[in-house]
């Protein structure tokens, strides 16, 4: 059931603490999965090792069979990600940057991927304009636009909502429910409840370098989830 | 077209469209050129070993401006990450961004070399295939450290100044073997004299190439 | 316990000092040409071994650093690159001292004395850099990565050295002068002292710097829980 | 005559060399332990606190 994505016994362990103490869990293709939890319960470490950015201590990941590390480049091509930093090139116009990052990953035609994405993101008009003259809210949208360039099966964001203007994050929600019908395999990790409900399939909570609960969305409620996450988070701060 | 060239070429092209490393690296370089005349007595000819010494100092101080801004340039906005999510291998990148350096470096040089045998005499001028081999295979050595410590530097808290402090004391030894060469080629020696300084400094530039090639990928792990 | 440990150290190091002590002045005869000031010779050698030793043990725990990812062969570089530094210095100090009798100069540009030099240099860009690291994972991989081009960059060092302005090229022979039996004996003897002194070193400063890693780590996390 | 003033700064400086690297080893030793002792008394401390 569980065949897209599996992560078995994940550990991090730096500078003598542990951020990830054996995570495992699946996921089917097509899940969105919302992962709550406090802050330092591991989540960005999480899906830093997902990323490939942060290399674990231990454990095993694979998308479509593809493991981390013994196919990383094929890992890689299904991958898209969203963070906190745009990861654009202030000097380099939007189309620019679109078309760098698209040939990046090897597209038959980088530039018609390009101009597509712009148009869905609304800056096309805005193409010839350098990022770096771009307002917040026009970064962010680019910056979604840049983790879509290689149609990834598996899209993970870190805290996407956090710091988006009204705009920005409408498109957002829009762009996650169009994913979502095309069958593409999501992870967002937040500490906001109300967003991470939206759209969700499932729903974890990750508390001290553990995943303490997981289930399928249609079977909690906010209420059981919000008991479960203060139980989990006040339970920690005792051990 | 594969990772390496997309990397040169972009970063090549934002150097194009505002050369901030080569327009840095040049002005540098001719401030140098006329900051080190003072070193030498008044009326006098300069040896071929100070001229030689004079025009590498002024090289390698000033390309120092430019090797910081390799993989810092990747920083902003942590463009860095981006590169390391997509499917390009890290030998890619460090090949890009090697021959970055040397592209940028050469540039640079183009217009320090001639300022310099206008400034200091163009007695100096006999070799023109021998000169340019002795600066790429210089540069090379150059580029291969740079960019490797680039990436280290540019992964601490004091980023580009730290670069300096790491980056000369390991090409000390290339540096002294180029002002060799380089003085030799001014005297106008035959190239058998100093031919097997030049293999050293082959090898100088293929051992440092590969191990940057082999530690790159620890460098920008995390 | 832990200073009962320092002091042992101590007490062997103090004894095989006096063993090599006795040798070098009492045994060993007085050299010809340059007279009394030779004797130097015998610990600046031994410190150069030492400082050799230390060097190829950081290029080795670099290496497998980067192969493991284990803290501990961070903890054994910088400890030996330490070490290395400190008798780096003390080649260099005694090398000016012996210089300036003999060949009437503070400094020489022989190849020994500048790779040792260069040497410094390098080493001492490693403690710049480590100081300017925070996280240890990120930290122990630079450092690793400049131990072990540091070390690699050693021949090339030694065969630039050659250019540089020799004045005194008697000097390069220093090492191959012709010797007393009594003198390789005396020699073979310091040389030996100092590198029981090298391991002592590298295994009291490794346990130091061990300690010190996870005591900080230690309270580290006390914060993390406390607050 | 200079001579053996330089052979005895040479060996004053390997001496002091040696013995101020010694000294600084063993100095940060003795902190590191003071350190830990504070540390185990802080364990102690929460442990009686918790238990």
């Amino acid at each position: 059931m569980s065949d897209f994505l599996t992560v078995k016994n994940l550990f991090k362990e730096y500078e003598g603490y542990r951020a990830l103490r054996g995570v495992t869990f699946g996921l089917a293709k097509g899940d969105f999965l919302s992962l709550f939890g406090p802050n330092g319960a591991g989540k960005s470490t999480l899906l830093g090792i997902i990323s490939t950015l942060v290399s674990p201590t231990s454990g095993q990941i694979e998308i479509k069979g593809f493991d981390l590390t013994e196919e990383p480049e094929q890992f890689k091509k299904q991958l898209g990600v969203i963070s906190h930093h745009s990861l654009l090139y202030d000097h380099m116009t939007a189309l620019e940057n679109l078309v760098f990052y698209a040939s990046l990953y090897k597209l038959k035609d980088p530039e018609k991927t390009a101009v597509e994405l712009l148009r869905v993101v609304e800056l096309y008009p805005r193409r010839h304009s350098r990022v770096g003259q771009f307002s917040r809210g026009m970064r962010q949208r680019l910056s979604v636009a840049r983790a879509l360039v290689n149609d990834p099966s598996l899209l993970l964001l870190d805290e996407p909502y956090s710091g988006l203007d009204q705009d920005a994050a409408a498109m957002l929600t829009e762009q996650l429910a169009e994913l979502k019908s095309k069958e593409r395999t999501v992870i967002v990790v937040t500490h906001n409840l109300d967003h991470g409900l939206n759209s969700a399939t499932k729903v974890g909570i990750l508390a001290a370098g553990r995943l303490v609960f997981m289930e399928a969305r249609n079977r909690v409620d906010r209420a059981l989830l919000e008991a479960e996450y203060l139980r989990h988070v006040q339970g920690d701060g005792e051990a | 077209m594969s990772g390496f060239w997309l990397i040169l070429q972009k970063d090549l092209y934002a150097e194009f469209r505002r050369p901030e490393s080569v327009i840095g690296m040049v002005f540098f370089g001719f401030l140098l050129l006329v900051i080190l005349n003072l070193a030498i007595p008044l009326g006098s000819e300069i040896s071929p070993e100070t001229g030689a010494g004079i025009l590498w100092v002024t090289i390698t101080v000033s390309s120092i401006l430019g090797l910081s801004r390799t993989m810092s340039r990747e920083r902003e906005n942590r463009c860095m990450d981006g590169l390391l999510l997509s499917p390009v291998s890290v030998e890619a990148l460090f090949a890009a961004k090697m021959a970055v350096n040397v592209v940028l470096v050469l540039l640079a040089e183009c217009s320090i070399i001639p300022l310099f045998f206008i400034l200091y005499g163009d007695g100096f001028f006999t070799s023109l295939p021998m000169l340019v081999l002795v600066v790429v295979l210089a540069n090379v050595g150059f580029a291969a450290i740079g960019t490797l410590f680039s990436a280290i530097t540019a992964g601490t808290s004091r980023n580009e100044a730290l670069l300096p402090l790491l980056f000369y004391p390991l090409v000390i030894p290339l540096i002294s073997i180029t002002v060799k060469v380089t003085s030799m080629i001014f005297q106008g020696a035959a190239v058998a004299d100093y031919s097997s300084w030049l293999y050293v400094m082959i090898a100088y530039g293929c051992i440092f190439t590969g191990l940057g090639f082999l530690l790159l990928d620890h460098v920008v792990g995390e | 316990m832990l200073i009962k440990k320092d002091q042992m150290v101590l007490i062997v190091a103090a004894l095989l000092f006096g063993v090599a002590i006795y040798t070098v002045f009492v045994y060993a005869p007085t050299e010809l040409v340059m007279g009394p000031i030779q004797k130097i010779f015998y610990f600046h050698l031994s410190s150069a071994l030492v400082a050799f030793l230390s060097f190829f043990t950081a290029f080795v725990s670099g290496i497998l650093y980067l192969i493991r990812k284990d803290l501990k062969w961070d903890v054994i570089g910088v400890a030996s690159v330490e070490i290395g530094l400190v008798f780096t210095t003390l080649v260099l100090i005694t090398g000016v001292l012996w210089g300036r009798p003999v060949w009437n100069t503070w400094w020489t540009w022989d190849p020994r004395l500048t790779t040792s030099l260069i040497l410094w240099f390098i080493y001492a860009s490693y403690f710049i850099l480590r100081s300017s690291v925070e996280r240890q994972d990120t930290r122990a991989v630079f450092c690793a990565v400049l131990a072990i081009v540091g070390f690699v960059d050693v021949p090339i060092v030694f065969l630039s050295a050659r250019l540089w302005r020799t004045i005194h090229p008697v000097v390069i022979r220093a090492g191959s002068i012709d010797m007393a039996p009594e003198m390789v004996t005396t020699l073979l003897v310091s040389l030996g002292t100092f590198t029981l002194l090298w391991a002592l070193l590298l295994y009291q400063r490794t346990r130091t710097l061990t300690l010190a890693c996870r005591v900080q780590n230690f309270e580290r996390q006390l914060d993390g829980e406390v607050l | 005559m200079s001579s053996e003033l330089f052979l005895i700064a040479g060996y004053m400086v390997i001496w002091g060399g040696i013995f101020g690297y010694v000294f600084y080893a063993a100095r940060q030793q003795h902190l590191l332990a003071a350190r830990v002792q504070v540390l185990e008394e802080l364990i102690k401390e929460m442990e009686h606190r918790n238990g």
